[in-house]
Formats: C-alpha cells, structure tokens, sequence
C-alpha cells in the first residue's frame, strides 16, 4: 500500500514535470522578430549616451556581450568603446570589411583614418585620474593608443561567437549576417547553412535575403566568370538566379517595412537607418543588374521603373 | 615550538582539509566538464576553435580558482572559533601572528595547488586542438593570478574578523566580481562628478586593488600580438599586490590580536 | 482544530524568514542592491538627454532586481535542508505533531517570501526613479507582474529539490545553473535528449518584451507559462516529498 | 489505553551496500504511562539510534517501534512528546522566546498560550529573564536548558530525552533531577537517555541496559536498591557489560 502510493507519487511528479516542459518549451515570450533591444539604430541610441557608455560593460543581452567580444577579437583584445562604424553597417560595408580585414592578416598595424579617433574603455593617461594605476592598467590589459592605430587579428576566431549568440537570441539578425560573412572566409557552404538558418527563424527579415544574394554572387565568382562579356555556364547561372530570387524577395520586403519619411542620411521613423536603406537600395540595385544578366532586359527595365517610386536612381541604371 | 615551525604546519592543516574537503573537487570537477564540453563543441564542422578555447578556459580557470580560494579562505577563522578548534591551537606555543601567516600560506598553497590542477588539464586540451601556449604571457598570466589570491586572501581575512562568515564571503566576491566594472565606472564618471565625489573616486582607487591588473588573459589570449611584460612592470604589480596584502594582513593580524578568544 | 497551513507551516515561515532576515549577507546583497538604485536615480540627474537611455536603464535595472531576488530565494532556499541537519535542528522540529512536507512546503514558502520582498520593494523605487520616455505596453508589464511571482516560486523549489540530492556545493552550483542559465543551456545544447525537461524559471522574464515595448502575450500563451510554473513547482515539491519523507536524518 | 512507548523487535541499520552496518537487534521493550525510564549504555551502544528509530528520524529495518499506539514517523504519535536531541545548536539568530514560540506553535499551542507558558518554561530550567537574548550568545550549557524548555513547552505526557545531562555543570545537574523527579510526581511518562548512573539511581523505576545494540539487562528499582546495598551500581555495570563482551 504504501508502495504503491510512493510509486504514484514520482509518477505524478514526473509527469507534471513533463507537462511543464512542454508548455515551457513551446511558449517563448521572447520570441517575437525586431524590437528595440535588436535594432541596431536603437542600441546607437543608447549608446551615445553618457550614462549607457558608462554601464557599457553591463549589457543585459547574452548576445549583445557576444557581439562586442566579437569586435575585440578584432582589435586584438582592445576595448573600444561601441560607435558608429561598427554598430550599424549595411550588408555590403560589412563584406567589404570582411575583405578589407582578410587582406590585412599578418600585418600587425594598419591605420584606420575613420576609425582612428574611437575612444577606448581605458582611457588614455591624459583623460585617466587614476595615475599609475591606470598605467599599470594600460600595460596589463591589452590597449593601444587610440589617435594611433588599429590591430587586426583572424576573423576566423570570431565564429564560435557569432554560432553561440544566434543559438542565444534566434532573431539577432547582426549575428547572422556578420558571422555568415567571417564565415564565408572559412567555409562558404557552412555560411549559406547560417543565413538560411536565419530566414528560417525570421522570414520577414530582408537584410537576410541581401546578405544571403551577396554570399552567392561570391559562390558564383569562385564557380566560373560572371563578368558581362561571357555567356555564363549552365551552373554558374544557377547560382546567380537563386542569388537575384534572395535580393527581388529582400527588395519586396524592404519597400513594404521603409516609412515615408526616410531623411537624406537614410534615418526613418520605426527604428529604419542608414543600412536598412542602404540594404534597400542594394537589394534593388543586384535585382534589377542580376535580372539584366540573366538575359532578361524588359523585366529589367519595368523592375527599374518600379523601384525608382521608392529610390529614383534607379532610373540611372537603364543608361 | 620555533614559530617557523608552527606556520608550516597550520599551512599543512588548511592544505589537507582543501584537499579532503569535497568542495576544490566539485570545482574542478565543473571547470573539467565546462572544458571538455567547450572541447567537444564543433563550429560548422570547422572544429573548436583555439582562441575560444583558450578564452573560455582561462577564463574559467581563473573564476573557479578565485571562487575555491574565497570560499576557503573566509571560512578559515570563523571556523576556528564556531568549532571552538582555536582552543587546542591557541593551547601550544604557536603566537597568533603565526596562526594567521600559517592559515594565509595554507589557502596560498591550495591556490597553487587548483592552479596546477587546472594547468594540468587545460595543456593536453590545448594540444588536442593543435594550438601553440605562448609560455612567456601565461605563465606571467598565473603568476599575477596567484599574486591576487595573496590580496584576496587577506581580505578575506580581514573582512570575516568584521562581519560573519557568509557576510565576508559575499563582500570579497563583490570585491572580485565588481572591482573591473567599479574601475572603468569611476574613470568615465571622474569628469562628471563633484569635486567631494573626485575625491571619493580617489581613495577608493588606492584604497581597493583592481582585479584587472592581475589579469593578464586579454593578452594572453591574442598573444600573436602581445609580448610579454617587461620585468619593470612585474615588479610594480608584484609590489602593488604586496602593499594591499600587507595592510589588509596587518589590519587583520591587529584585530585578531586583541581578540578575545 | 486548526488547519496544518496554520498550524505546522506558518510558525516554520516565519522562523525561517526571522533567521534569514537576521543574517548579514542578505543585508550586504540588500544595501550592495539599494547602492545600485542609488546609482540609477543620480542617472536621472547625470545625462538622460535620451530616450532611448532611459528604455536601456528600465531593462538593466529591471533585470538586476529580477536577477537579486531569485539569487536572494536561492541562496535562502538552498541553506535550509543543509543548515537544519548539520545543525541537527531538524530533530526537535520534526519531534512535533508535523509531517516532514509540512516542514519542506514551511521552508519553501519562506524562501519565496524573501524573494518577493526583495522584487516588490525594489520594483516600486525602480518604478518611480527611472524615467520612461518610451512607449511601453501595460498589459505586457500586468503579465511581467504576474509570471515573476511564479518564476520565484520555481526557483525557490530547485535548490530545495537539488540540496536532497547532492551535496550544499554542489546543489548550490547546480540550482544557479538552472536557475539563472536554463534558457541559455536550453538553446545552446540544442538537440540534447531531454534537456527540455529542465525547469526553466527564466522562461518567465518578460522584461525584455517589456522594455522593447511589443505587445502582451496572448491570453493562452500568459496562461500556459502560468500553468508551466506551477507544474514545476508542484513536481518539484513532489519530488522533494518522495526523497524527504524516507530518508534517514 | 495504548502505551507511551512499545518497541517490538526492532532492528536498524546504517551505511549503504557493502558498509551497510546494523547497529540495533531486534531491541524489544514497552514502557507504561506514569513510568520513569532510563536507558543506559556505553557510547556507540544503540541508545541514540533506538530513539531515534521512535521518533521516527530513521526507518527500521525490521520490527516496528510506536507511541501512544501510533506507528513510529506518524504525526500523531509526537501529539503528546517533548523530545531533547542529543547534540543539539539552535538557530543561532533567534531569540530563545521566539524558538520557543516556533516549537509550541508547531506542537499545536496558540498565541495567547505561548504568551504565558513561555516565561513558565524559562524560569522552570532556569534561564528566567534570557528570552531577548539571540541563540548565538549562549553558553553549552545554556543551550541545553534551552533544549530541555523546548522539550516542555507543550505540556507534553511523555519526554523522551536523549543525554539529558550533557553540557550541564554540577548545579545544573542537581536543578535538572530535581525538575525531573517534580515532573515524575506530576505523572508525566519519562524517558532518558544517559551514561550518568547516579542519575539513573535516583530518579528511574526501571533501567534498561543496551550494549552493542542488544538489550542486555532490564533492571526495576527495588533490584537497583538491592544492588545499591551489596556492590556499587557501577562495578554491577561494567560486569554486566563485561559479560556480555566475554559471551
């Protein structure tokens, strides 16, 4: 008798157990796309305040800390406090600097005039009160003059972040397409995997599309010649229909979610800034150029028409 | 009894009960499983990555050894007394300077003892994953580690003679675990504050030792880009460690002196 | 007659509440929590020139209250059943007309208490000091209310659940683990067997779903993470029951 | 009526697998209301552990262990005991009043009984006027007294006291027989744990004698003073025990 009611009693217990689990597991109160903590313009926001830049280290977003390692590992270890270059760079600045940074590995300094006047989280000893304490602060940590240079280091070392804040946060979006382009230097098929995992989770999300057509034009260069005077191969074309599929689907979704009132530096209400509208733009510019060089020159020009409503320079590609 | 003597086997005393005790082991066993499951991880079939590796067990290695001496370390006096151990002690002719430098040794020599612990499993990690151990920046990189455990270790000290036992322990893991964040808070307040609140800033920047400078794993991490310190520079930090051990120590030794027992 | 609630589990609450009240660590994580406030009501006064500063400051410090009361319920929690038996007080309270689950449910009470405290008292001062320039959603917050109760009340249950099975240590480790990292350990071990089972008291925060201003969860989805709260909890206390009531003190 | 204490064959073992150790065999024994008993053994004997096994702290492996008819572990058998842990510390951050007020309230007492009987329990084991004192503050001895008040808040029939004398000094000692012998008169069932003959000499009806976790003697008073003229109770132990040992 008093067996079997303790057998009942684990029984129950595991399987109030399992029940919570369930529900647990299929109810995520955080799973909604886009909000104020992912958007990049937001964090800017934040960020340039005094108070934010003060309590910088203390990001309560798993991936946010993710992110900013990711950037230390790319200067070396240095702590630069979170400004504008970084934070908010449209899908082709940022493969521009994938390159720009794969270049540049093995050398040890490289000037970066932009960049040059990026303050670091230990201040210089003209701005540190803490004498030589913070002199001795400066020689263990790493840190460098920052009116001086810049040190670079192996974006390979900055994949297992990008996998890990992804698996933290699903619809940190940054955390696709940057890890999807360091990625891409490594291993070009595990790349595409990324972002398409990406889409999955957050099919809406257009700067996805964009990072995922750049990624193939570069699978389509390493597969055959794409340049304009070559009839393309067979699989080379594949690749560069897919590629113009991701940046007409990228293109659809971002005239749909841009506000009317984009400024001329390209800031809207709702949180669009300057890379969603240049990931607008981009996504237009490679559907209407890819289409073209697919051998499809009306549909070319009608796509032109369309997007010059929104982006009127378009026009400028049908000379 | 030469006091000596005395020290070496009080030290001895607090070594074996780290060792038997079931707690160093838990830790160790956590920071093994915490490096195997970082080892066993596969990036996009790339492989664990050294870097990460490397981050993620310095990192480790260091927290969980800071947390075994802490723990240890604030649970030595208040014991002595709670137990009524400090009877049969005090009974010998050991001095109390000799039982405070013996209990100090003995959680120094269980801090060496982790870290040995801990280098013995991070190496064969680091050579399964093929990378190199830039030895200049980590030894240098244990050596302040094991000079900080000598200045928590008299705080500890210092702090479980004025409060209780858990009290203590609280205060010198708020010491460990927010003296980064208080350092780079006060330099970005300095300019912005009053002058009294300048002069705050500045004896609580002498008045506390900053963890960050007994860690060296920023560069250890990237050491393709960083040498290692100059001796100059290991000097200071090794007398900027003395200084705190020796006037939290001293402060300790003077309120356990007068103690009543 | 008086009923078991009166009689056997509340004289344990409040002795346990007294005692923990009475200890200096909850009162240095009090005034170290407190010092924090502090800092966040001179923010108002040292450079809020922007919205959005605000909206980072409502999260940070919702989330470090959130975080100080399920670390206050823990540590509380999980001293209980140790203390008690190395203390060998266990024997003259378990020598009254009680059941041992009286004792458990006493315990876990207390400790759910302590943490409530410690949220309701902070989250009113956060409330009135931090500015909110943005818009948030008032439903989203009434659910914000409403789950972190629950949320205290799973993990208060952990560590009393863990500390029958393992050593103080190692239950303690073990209860922070789950306590504040299951939704992490839940995601990054994606794909391990069973790992889902794991109580997950973080599942509850919607601070972040607050701060971002999106709307509330819809009334199944708020009823459903009500429902998963207390079938940890009671599993737990379940549990706890199973391995107390035979176990030799 | 049921009786206060009945032990029938009760047998109890400690460790797990291979280590696993039984410590108490088939110990049978009852006590009646009204009785004084004092259960006397060597340490390490079984004494604690018996007790123990009543309280129902221990399961037993066999045999069955009960008060006031309630099998052992049953909430209701403890209605009517006040119990003294051997080794016991209290909370030390409570005041003794309030731990007085936790252990009454628990044994069913309200408020307003508390109120009176709380300052009844500490002049009664001398700790008249320490109710505000926190636990810490207190001496051995104290907390031992403290543990006796505790043990009699609740105007229990039956005291089951495990080393009832231990931490007293000589003056504490005398009080304490002194408060046990009122306690005897009043009618109250009594059942202690000691090594202390003296004491068991001058306050018990019966004695029970335990060794190695066997019942080995059970002794009623007039054989006690039978034994008190011819030899000194204690060489009658030591043979006892010896005995048992040789056998």
């Amino acid at each position: 008798m008093r067996g079997a009611k303790q057998h009942l009693g684990w029984l129950v217990a595991l399987l109030l157990l399992v029940v919570a689990g369930w529900l647990g597991a299929h109810v995520d109160p955080n799973a909604y796309a886009g909000g104020r903590a992912r958007d990049e313009q937001e964090r800017l926001r934040r960020n340039s305040s005094a108070l934010a830049a003060m309590l910088g280290e203390f990001r309560t977003s798993l991936s946010d800390i993710m992110f900013i390692k990711t950037e230390r590992y790319l200067h070396g270890g240095v702590a630069y406090l979170p400004h504008m270059g970084d934070l908010a760079m449209s899908a082709e600045e940022l493969i521009d600097e994938v390159d720009e940074h794969q270049s540049e590995i093995g050398l040890e300094f490289l000037d970066h005039d932009e960049e040059g006047d990026v303050p670091t989280i230990i201040p210089t000893p003209e701005r540190d009160f803490r004498g030589w304490v913070g002199n001795l602060h400066r020689e263990v940590q790493p840190w460098r003059d920052p009116t001086k240079a810049h040190i670079h280091t192996d974006g390979r070392d900055l994949i297992p972040w990008f996998r890990l804040m992804t698996r933290a946060d699903s619809h940190y979006i940054r955390g696709y397409t940057a890890g999807g382009f360091w990625l891409n230097m490594a291993d070009p098929e595990a790349a595409l995997a990324f972002i398409e995992e990406g889409i999955q989770h957050n099919p809406q999300e257009f700067q996805l599309y964009v990072s995922r057509g750049f990624l193939l034009i570069r699978e389509a260069r390493r597969t055959g010649v794409t340049t304009s005077d070559v009839e393309l191969e067979p699989e080379v074309a594949a690749i560069l229909e897919r590629a113009r599929d991701d940046f007409r689907k990228a293109a659809q979704l971002a005239l749909v979610k841009r506000p009317d009132d984009v400024d001329e530096e390209g800031f809207g209400s709702g949180g669009w800034g300057s890379y969603h509208e240049n990931d607008a733009l981009a996504a237009s510019r490679m559907d209407i150029l890819l289409t073209r060089r697919l051998g499809d020159p009306d549909l070319a020009n009608q796509l032109a028409h369309r997007y010059a409503n929104t982006f009127p320079e378009m026009l400028e590609m049908l000379q | 009894m030469n006091q000596a003597r005395a020290i070496g086997v009080i030290a001895r005393s607090v070594l074996l009960e780290a060792i038997r005790r079931k707690e160093i082991y838990l830790l160790i066993a956590i920071c093994f499983a915490l490096i195997g499951f970082v080892l066993s991880m596969d990036f996009f079939g790339l492989g664990g990555l050294i870097k990460f590796y490397r981050e993620v067990s310095l990192r480790l290695i260091g927290t969980f050894t800071a947390v075994a001496v802490i723990l240890l370390a604030t649970r030595q006096l208040p014991r002595e007394f709670e137990l009524r151990t400090i009877y049969p002690l005090m009974a010998r002719p050991v001095s109390r300077w000799a039982f405070i430098m013996g209990k100090g040794l003995g959680v120094f020599l269980a801090a060496v003892f982790c870290f040995l612990l801990f280098i013995l499993i991070y190496t064969p990690g680091m050579l399964f994953l093929g990378g190199e151990i830039a030895w200049g920046l980590f030894l240098q990189h244990i050596y302040l580690q094991l000079l900080q455990m000598f200045v928590l270790t008299a705080a500890a000290f210092l702090l479980s003679l004025c409060f209780s036992k858990s009290g203590a322990l609280t205060m010198v893991l708020l010491l460990y675990f927010a003296s980064t964040l208080l350092s780079s808070i006060s330099v970005s307040i300095y300019e912005l504050t009053t002058p009294l609140g300048q002069g705050l800033l500045t004896i609580l920047n002498y008045g506390l030792p900053q963890v960050a400078l007994f860690d060296l794993s920023g560069k250890a991490l990237h050491s393709e880009l960083w040498s290692p310190l100059s001796l100059p520079i290991m000097a200071a930090l090794t007398l900027y460690a003395a200084f705190y051990t020796l006037v939290y120590g001293t402060i300790a030794y003077a309120l356990f002196r007068r103690r009543p027992l | 007659m008086r009923s078991a609630f009166h009689m056997a589990v509340w004289p344990i609450v409040r002795a346990t509440v007294l005692e923990a009240a009475r200890r200096k660590d909850i009162a240095v994580l009090a005034i170290f929590m407190v010092a924090l406030l502090f800092v966040l009501g001179s923010a108002r006064v040292v450079g809020l020139e922007r919205p959005a500063a605000g909206t980072f400051l409502l999260n940070l410090s919702l989330t470090l209250i959130i975080g100080g009361a399920h670390l206050v319920t823990l540590l509380v929690a999980a001293r209980q059943i140790p203390d008690e038996i190395e203390q060998r007080t266990l024997y003259p309270l378990l020598a009254r007309p009680i059941h041992r689950s009286h004792v458990l449910i006493g315990k876990w009470l207390a400790a759910c208490l302590m943490g409530l405290a410690l949220f309701f008292s902070l989250f009113i001062p956060v409330w009135l000091l931090v500015p909110r320039l943005e818009h948030y959603e008032t439903g989203t917050l009434i659910q914000l209310l409403t789950l972190q109760p629950m949320a205290l009340m799973v993990t208060a249950a952990v560590p009393l659940f863990l500390t029958l099975c393992f050593p103080r240590g190692l239950a303690m480790a073990l209860a922070l683990l789950i306590v504040l990292g299951a939704d992490y350990l839940v995601r990054f071990v994606d794909g391990f067997p069973l790992i889902w089972l794991v109580p997950n008291p973080s599942r509850l925060n919607m601070v972040l779903r607050y701060t971002d201003g999106i709307a509330p969860l819809s009334f199944w989805g708020w009823s459903a993470l009500m429902l998963a709260a207390l079938f940890w909890t009671a599993s737990l206390l379940l549990l706890s029951r199973q391995l107390f009531e035979r176990r030799a003190l | 009526m049921a009786k206060p204490i009945e032990i029938e064959e009760l047998s109890v073992s400690y460790g797990r697998g291979r280590k696993r150790q039984r410590v108490v065999h088939d110990v049978t024994f009852s006590i009646e209301s009204g009785e004084c008993v004092g259960f006397i053994g060597v340490n390490g004997a079984g004494k604690s552990t018996t007790i123990k096994a009543l309280m129902g702290f221990i399961y037993a492996d066999a045999g069955r262990a009960s008060m006031f008819g309630n099998d052992a572990g049953h909430p209701d058998g403890r209605r009517q005991v006040g119990y003294l842990p051997e080794v016991a510390l209290y909370y030390p951050f409570m005041r003794a009043e309030e731990l007085l007020a936790l252990y009454g309230a628990l044994s069913g007492m309200t408020r307003a009984q508390l109120r009176t009987r709380i300052p009844e329990v500490l002049q009664l084991v001398g700790l008249a006027g320490r109710g505000r004192d926190l636990l810490r503050e207190f001496s051995k001895g104290m907390q031992q007294r403290l543990g006796i008040a505790q043990a009699l808040i609740a105007e229990p029939s039956l005291l089951v006291l495990d080393e009832v004398s231990a931490g007293l000094d000589p003056m504490g000692r005398f009080e304490l027989r002194e408060l046990l012998k009122k306690l005897h008169q009043a009618g109250k069932t009594i059942f202690f744990s000691s090594h202390e003959l003296s004491e068991v000499e001058s306050l018990c009806d019966r004695v029970i004698l335990i060794d190695q976790g066997r019942i080995k003697k059970e002794v009623t008073q007039s054989e006690l003073k039978q034994i008190g003229s011819e030899q000194s109770l204690e060489s009658f132990f030591i043979e006892a025990i010896r005995g048992a040992v040789a056998s």
